[in-house]
């Protein structure tokens, strides 16, 4: 029973990271409909960021903070030189333009810092186990990263659904020619939603770089998850991408911790052990398609909101 | 020809370029100590990325084999990356050694005249944990690793020769996986008395991590083969203090060889420490050097050179080794430890030797006699 | 007389390679209602996108409340004081009914007696029955509706219809026409494009016909009643 | 119609000779890896030229077509395994499944659209690499090597470079000539009429799915035989072929190159690829040059290199 | 006008389509017989694109039937009716904009034509497919902008256009959603001329808020107000209907007379 429990909360935390990450890519490209592969090297430089002022500075916080302000500025920056330019174009041509930032990022970071890696280590206070429930312990840790989780959630949800500042970010984006006309300046809004999309992307990077260290190439993987995420919660809706971000981590998390069991039960025990891992991996994707055929528009359709 | 050609195939690229790079630098550091010739010529190294994926590993291989006409292929750190690329390079009948990687097949039945470890058969390492945990009395053991060639055959040493019972065996998706909780959760609830873990590269950090910050670090303990090295040691820092593993060599061996490439590659690469995996390319590239020496320099004796390679004629860093019939060394493993060193860092050091002079398990699945 | 509030002044204006505005020029004065007439595709739309800078004027001159506007970001020209419905309705599909006028909403001119939701839902109360639906989902008329509502939430100094009667029950037209009549009363200016000639003939100041690119001619609602001929030749009537 | 001249045919048709020449100077020159290279090179353009047909003309974006090049590569890999070598079943059967996959897949894609369509391809796509995965008798992750090449009965011989190279090559310009009969006939101006906007297409009297999951079916089949060359060519199929990041090459490519052309996604593959290994060749760091080369082009070349060619006529 | 009804083209009964809290069509029923012009008014908002979309198979009613041509349609979708002879022009404008003006036309005819998975010859070369796509731009008065990518027409323009794809399906039944709307007063007037000839060869059902062309066309009038049918009649009873007037007419045109 604890297990399952103990399974639950890491499918939980896994989710709300996942959440993180999409969070971000949420209002760039749920919101402002702009398909931003980069999203995930902005990720891994939040990491990189955190991991170098967290040793300069000797503080995990004051570090922390350092690293937001810089993805913001890198994110403010790279809307400006490049990236304003492609807002009403194809999403391929976005996708084609984001995917050359990829490759420029991996390599800058190898040139800048190496292909090391970097350590972020966690101030004492946050690698003790807590006991939960009596007789469940989790790291700190991780609690923690579900707590600013949750509060990203609700600060994004008011902004962009209960402000006038959300509603101009949602109309420039369906329509900017329009919303120039009516005296907006949409050019600056973006930027500075941009911006703050990438101080998202890098807040998921240094919130995860002290349990999955900092690496190269780090984002593109768990990308993807957060665009599964986005589109199973349906594009745009971050009560949808809320709620997906926890279905997926907890599908994910349990089918990990128990598929293989089950596949042994089945399957010879080499075959099952080759075959199990990969199915288990697979599961999110089938969650995906099995939602996309029975609900072409995801769980939280926008327009139907 | 007037030059000695070697492609070098390793990953320089990607979380897991560290490996290649100390791969390379090692490299380097033998043919310096050669005067940078072999029999009085120059040689040329060309350096590949596999971007430790097995189709552009395959790739390279068949660049340098093709375009390039290399005399001998050296590298490969992933098992799943030479087994791509070995058909090209023995179709080709080039000389390939495998810096690092030992996959399974490779000693038995796709052994080849033209092939050459200086590591050793992935199984071997782990074996001799399974023989140490059986040393230290451990009554059962819950093992995980990576879901590839090189993982499967870790988790199955480690059952050749532990005692104990096995009860429940993990295997992650190799390389993408990066969060192990639901792992580190079964492991902790399957009450076993000890934890078996194969993670090279960074993913051995981030493994260590996860374990520490679970707190299962007081309750179980960690055995590991290729998870602590001198590369993932500085960024796991003490949470590598206390777990031991098991290794052919170690940066301490007493070794006249050693003890000039540990020095000498600290004087050249400043901040760095050398690795197994810089040990076993050094070592391929003296084996070489003695290939060629023995035919002096004629290129196109093939069975000569096979022949000389045979016969270890060179000083390994490891100290003395045997080839068996399959091309993979007979040699020791000893068990290494995480201690403080007199600087002050963290460091690898050899604590005993586990088994001497050990012969991989799939030797007589070779048709070489 | 009032001074003038929008002046053109010989723009040309061009979509990619081929040119539609040569030379155009029209004028209007503080207070003054005027009318943009002329066949489809002779360029009406295409002077207001100019004004506007949404399709931004190649050569000549625009000024607005004293400035000159050619070549400014249309934000800026927008902030002015220029509210615009746009031909096609333009509503924000992913909006409500109530967002799409609350983004619009603002008063940056210090009107006296500024727009503001119930007034327009006292105006269209078509729209106040839709408030919290998706723009998308309003009917045609609903949706010229909602444009015409938004642009007034700017309490624009310059107000500029683009066919915004267009697809409207005839009831609700009369209303607009006598809503324009309305604000002309209290000042306001604009500029509308409608194909209704009898009503514009009926409220509007001065009336500007444009062919292939040009105003070919000008006059207040007398000249151009007495003329038939002219109608004939431009219109078509 | 006969092709107008300017610069983008011009390219096309150097390009094109310069295809057909290349063995002759690998010959010469004794450069066997530039014909390697470019046998590579070729089956990708083929993949690429069937994605473009669903994303350039039909507005299908397809986000996981490398799981064809996995099914036709794996077709070939498994019958070889299983010790049937004759290319006559191997690649008939690479056809069928890959035909087979794209029916089954589009029909359920089919019910989505834009970003949604995008992510239901790549979740088929990622489902066929876990499951290549999960094959633990054909290697799983670790793949599998094919060691022999698909036997023709001794009417082409698949181990002879050249042989094997003008296969590819007539595959892809029977690929190419077939896609451009394709988008300039009736159906293929359906497809483009459902591209532009579908409620339209409905309602003048076209079942607009259908159209286009006939046309799913013939791209996967066009780079399910992209998948069979490419098997011969490296000896070897593992799940990485169908990793989303191949399918994300493909992309690149058709876009690079310029989608909805009949030639961009040749072009985009040779570009894309040859820089690729260029730039590898002198600098590590080879992402700080192509990265931006690609965001340069998105910003100044619209519609790909084609597009770019395409405007120099006028000047 | 009619003095026995002859057998009904299109009949609708009790139609009910609802969105969330609205009813945009409230137990609608109505007939359309063959030959006649049926205009449909009524305020905004009230239900008649639905109507139309529904007739065509856009949208889909909650309940009630369609019936067309004697088959029940209601199930059908929307390619189905419009091979049946269903075709319709839509009020905000729907074409191919990056496809020429003829080729929206010639692809109308071609899926008239049937055969459509033919894969190999060159579509752009059918002379008939060609011929009958330029008759209709004809018709509409955009003979001369036949080559222009619709998305460098003028809106007016585009409106002709939409005209103009429906009418090259052949249909039986021309369902049109405010032809006029962003037309100016000569193409109005084209236009209304245009139908007055069309009338004699196709049942038409027009939506539209021009009166002028509406009371010179129609042959009978069905008002809709929130989705019910307050009155169907001929136009001269129509103008003088009280509700009528009240929830949509206004006094201005019912008293003033058009021709
Ligand atoms: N985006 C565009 N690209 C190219 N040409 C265009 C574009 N928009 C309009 N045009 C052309 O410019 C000319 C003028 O168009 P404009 O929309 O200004 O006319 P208009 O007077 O408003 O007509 P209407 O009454 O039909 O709205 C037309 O010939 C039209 O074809
Ligand atoms: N998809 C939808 N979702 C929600 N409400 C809708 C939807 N489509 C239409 N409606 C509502 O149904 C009602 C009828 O709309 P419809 O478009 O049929 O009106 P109409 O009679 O054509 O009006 P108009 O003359 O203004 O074009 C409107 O109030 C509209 O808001
Ligand atoms: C890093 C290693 C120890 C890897 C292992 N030898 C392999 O083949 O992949
Ligand atoms: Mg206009
Ligand atoms: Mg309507």
């Amino acid at each position: 029973m604890y297990l399952v429990v103990e399974q639950l909360l890491n499918g939980l935390q896994f989710g709300l990271l996942l959440f993180l990450l999409a969070a971000g890519l949420t209002l760039v490209f749920g919101i402002m409909d702009f398909v931003n592969l980069a999203h995930g090297s902005l990720y891994m430089m939040g990491a990189y960021f955190a991991a170098t002022f967290v040793a300069w500075t000797g503080s995990f916080v004051l570090g922390a903070l350092m690293a937001l302000g810089a993805t913001l500025l890198l994110g403010i920056v790279l809307e400006y030189v490049a990236l304003r330019h492609l807002y009403g174009r194809d999403h391929l041509d976005q996708v084609l333009a984001t995917f050359g930032l990829i490759l420029f990022f991996n390599d800058a970071v190898r040139l800048i810092w190496g292909p090391a890696g970097l350590a972020l280590p966690l101030p004492a206070w946050l690698t003790v186990p807590v006991q939960i429930i009596p007789g469940v312990y989790y790291p700190a840790y991780r609690l923690m990263i579900i707590v600013v989780a949750l509060a990203v959630a609700a600060m994004l949800y008011l902004v962009v659904m209960r402000t006038r500042i959300g509603m101009l970010i949602r109309a420039g984006a369906s329509n900017r020619e329009m919303i120039g006309a009516l005296g907006i300046n949409i050019k600056l809004l973006f930027t500075l939603v941009f911006g703050l999309g990438a101080a998202l992307a890098g807040l998921a990077g240094l919130m995860q770089a002290p349990i999955l260290t900092v690496q190269i190439g780090m984002g593109e993987n768990i990308l993807i998850l957060a665009f599964v995420i986005i589109v199973i919660g349906g594009i745009g809706s971050i009560r949808g991408a809320f709620m997906a971000a926890i279905f997926v981590g907890i599908i994910d998390t349990m089918g990990r911790a128990f598929l293989p069991d089950l596949l042994r039960k089945v399957l010879s025990g080499a075959a099952a052990s080759t075959a199990a891992p990969a199915l288990s991996s697979m599961l999110i994707y089938l969650l995906m398609a099995i939602i996309l055929v029975l609900r072409p528009e995801g769980l939280f359709p926008a327009a139907k909101r | 020809a007037d030059s000695v050609k070697i492609g070098f195939v390793s990953t320089f690229s990607g979380p897991t370029a560290v490996i290649g790079n100390d791969m390379r630098n090692s490299f380097e550091l033998a043919l310096d100590h050669l005067g940078r010739k072999i029999d009085g010529k120059p040689v040329e190294v060309i350096y590949e990325d596999d971007q430790q994926k097995p189709d552009v590993g395959k790739q390279k291989t068949e660049k340098l084999v093709q375009s390039d006409k290399v005399d001998f292929i050296v590298g490969y750190i992933w098992s799943n990356v030479l087994l791509a690329s070995l058909k090209t390079a023995v179709d080709s009948k080039t000389f390939l050694i495998s810096a690092n990687a030992g996959p399974s097949q490779l000693a038995g039945e796709l052994c080849s005249p033209y092939v050459f470890s200086t590591s050793w058969q992935n199984d071997q390492t782990p074996q001799a944990v399974g023989t140490y945990m059986n040393q230290k009395g451990v009554k059962s053991v819950f093992l995980i690793g990576p879901n590839y060639a090189a993982g499967k055959d870790m988790l199955a040493g480690v059952k050749s020769t532990f005692k104990g019972e096995v009860v429940g065996e993990e295997y992650t998706v190799w390389p993408s996986q990066l969060d192990f909780s639901a792992e580190l959760t079964k492991a902790k609830n399957s009450k076993a008395e000890s934890i078996f873990v194969f993670y090279p590269g960074a993913a051995g950090v981030q493994f260590l991590n996860q374990y520490a910050q679970a707190g299962i670090k007081q309750q179980i303990p960690l055995y590991t083969a290729f998870t602590i090295d001198e590369l993932s040691l500085p960024l796991q820092k003490d949470n590598a203090l206390g777990v031991p593993g098991a290794q052919q060599w170690v940066n301490d061996l007493p070794n006249e060889e050693n003890k000039k490439f540990v020095a000498d590659y600290r004087k050249k690469y400043p901040g760095l420490r050398p690795t197994f995996y810089g040990a076993q390319s050094y070592d391929a590239a003296n084996l070489i050097n003695s290939a060629v020496v023995a035919v002096k320099g004629d290129l196109t004796k093939k069975d000569a050179m096979k022949a000389e390679m045979e016969k270890v004629n060179f000083k390994s860093v490891r100290g003395p080794f045997k080839y068996g019939n399959n091309h993979i060394p007979i040699q020791n493993f000893y068990l290494q430890d995480v201690v403080k060193d007199a600087e002050g860092q963290l460091s690898l050091k050899t604590v005993a030797t586990i088994v001497k002079d050990d012969q991989d398990r799939f030797h007589d699945k070779c048709p070489m006699k | 007389m009032a001074e003038t509030l929008l002046e053109v002044d010989g723009i040309e204006t061009c979509y990619g390679l081929s040119q539609v505005l040569f030379g155009l020029s029209l004028k209007i004065k503080s207070g003054e209602m005027v009318a943009l007439m002329g066949r489809n595709g002779m360029g009406k739309t295409t002077t207001i996108r100019s004004i506007m800078g949404l399709t931004p004027a190649r050569s000549g001159a625009i000024r607005f409340a004293g400035e000159a506007v050619r070549g400014l970001p249309s934000y800026k020209i927008a902030k002015l004081g220029i509210g615009l419905v746009p031909e096609g309705r333009q509503i924000f599909p992913n909006l409500t009914v109530r967002e799409n006028l609350v983004a619009a909403s603002g008063n940056r001119l210090g009107a006296s007696d500024p727009w503001t939701i119930d007034k327009i839902h006292a105006l269209f109360p078509r729209l106040a029955e839709r408030t919290g639906n998706m723009g998308v989902t309003l009917s045609g008329g609903e949706q010229q509706m909602l444009a015409i509502g938004r642009a007034l939430m700017t309490n624009p100094k310059l107000l500029i219809l683009d066919e915004a009667t267009e697809g409207l029950a005839p009831l609700i037209r009369d209303e607009i026409w006598s809503c324009l009549s309305m604000l002309k009363g209290r000042g306001q200016s604009v500029l509308v494009i409608d194909k209704n000639v009898g009503n514009l003939a009926r409220i509007a100041d001065r009336h500007y016909i444009i062919e292939r690119g040009k105003t070919v001619w000008s006059g207040t609602s007398e000249q151009l009643i007495a003329e038939p001929d002219l109608q004939h030749k431009y219109l078509g009537i | 119609m006969m092709p107008k001249f300017n610069a983008s045919n011009a390219v096309a048709a150097l390009m094109c000779a310069a295809l057909i020449l290349l063995p002759l100077y690998s010959a010469v020159t004794g450069n066997i890896f530039i014909l390697t290279l470019f046998t590579r090179i070729v089956i990708f353009a083929l993949a690429a030229a069937s994605l473009n047909l669903i994303m350039g003309y039909g507005g299908m974006m397809s986000f996981g077509h490398a799981a064809y090049l996995g099914i036709g590569g794996y077709a070939v890999g498994i019958l070889a395994a299983e010790g049937i070598g004759s290319g006559f079943i191997q690649w008939p059967v690479a056809l069928a499944v890959s035909a087979l996959f794209a029916l089954l897949i589009g029909a359920l894609s089919l019910r989505t659209r834009g970003v949604y369509f995008i992510m239901i391809t790549l979740a088929f796509a990622q489902m066929a690499y876990y499951i290549a995965s999960a094959l633990s008798r054909y290697g799983g992750d670790d793949g599998l090597t094919v060691y022999k090449r698909s036997d023709f009965a001794g009417l082409i011989n698949l181990s002879d470079r050249n042989q094997f190279y003008y296969l590819c090559l007539a595959c892809l310009f029977g690929g190419l000539y077939l896609i451009w009969r394709i988008v300039n006939s009736r159906f293929g101006l359906v497809v483009q009429g459902v591209r532009s906007n579908e409620q339209r297409m409905q309602a003048i009297g076209f079942h607009a799915n259908r159209y286009r999951l006939v046309c799913f079916v013939i791209s996967g089949t066009i780079c399910g035989l992209a998948g069979a060359l490419l098997a011969n060519n490296t000896d070897f199929v593992s799940p990485a072929v169908m990793y989303w990041t191949r399918s994300g090459d493909l992309m690149v490519m058709v876009i690079l190159g310029g989608m909805g052309s009949l030639f961009g996604p040749v072009i985009g593959a040779i570009v894309y690829l040859l820089l690729e290994e260029l730039l590898s060749q002198f600098t590590e760091y080879s992402g700080l040059i192509l990265g931006p080369v690609l965001l340069l082009i998105v910003l100044f070349a619209r519609g790909g290199i084609m597009g770019l060619l395409g405007r120099m006529r006028r000047v | 006008m009619f003095d026995s009804l002859p057998d009904p083209l299109l009949r609708v009964d009790n139609l009910v389509r609802r969105f969330g809290g609205i009813t945009a069509t409230d137990n609608l029923s109505m007939e359309v017989v063959p030959g006649e012009l049926h205009a449909i008014i009524g305020p905004n908002g009230a239900g008649k694109t639905t109507l139309i979309s529904q007739l065509t198979g856009q949208v889909m009613p909650n309940s009630g039937t369609i019936r067309f041509a004697g088959r029940d349609v209601t199930n059908l979708p929307s390619y189905k009716r419009s091979r049946l002879g269903l075709a319709r022009s839509f009020q905000i404008t729907s074409l191919l904009k990056d496809f020429s003006a003829i080729d929206n036309v010639a692809l109308a005819a071609q899926a008239h034509d049937g055969h459509s998975f033919r894969f190999w010859g060159n579509a752009r070369k059918e002379r008939h497919l060609r011929e009958s796509a330029r008759a209709a731009l004809e018709r509409v008065g955009l003979g001369a902008r036949a080559d222009i990518v619709v998305s460098q027409l003028s809106h007016g323009e585009q409106r002709e256009l939409e005209l103009a794809v429906a009418l090259a399906t052949r249909p039986q039944l021309l369902l049109l959603d405010e032809p006029m709307a962003g037309l100016g007063v000569t193409e109005s007037a084209r236009m209304v001329a245009l139908l007055k000839e069309l009338r004699k060869e196709v049942t038409i059902v027009l939506v539209e808020h021009d009166m002028e062309a509406v009371f010179a066309l129609a042959d009978r009038i069905t008002v809709l107000v929130y989705g019910r049918v307050i009155a169907c009649d001929v136009p001269d009873a129509i103008r003088k209907h009280d509700e009528v007037k009240r929830a949509y007419l206004g006094e201005q045109h019912a008293v003033t007379r058009h021709g």
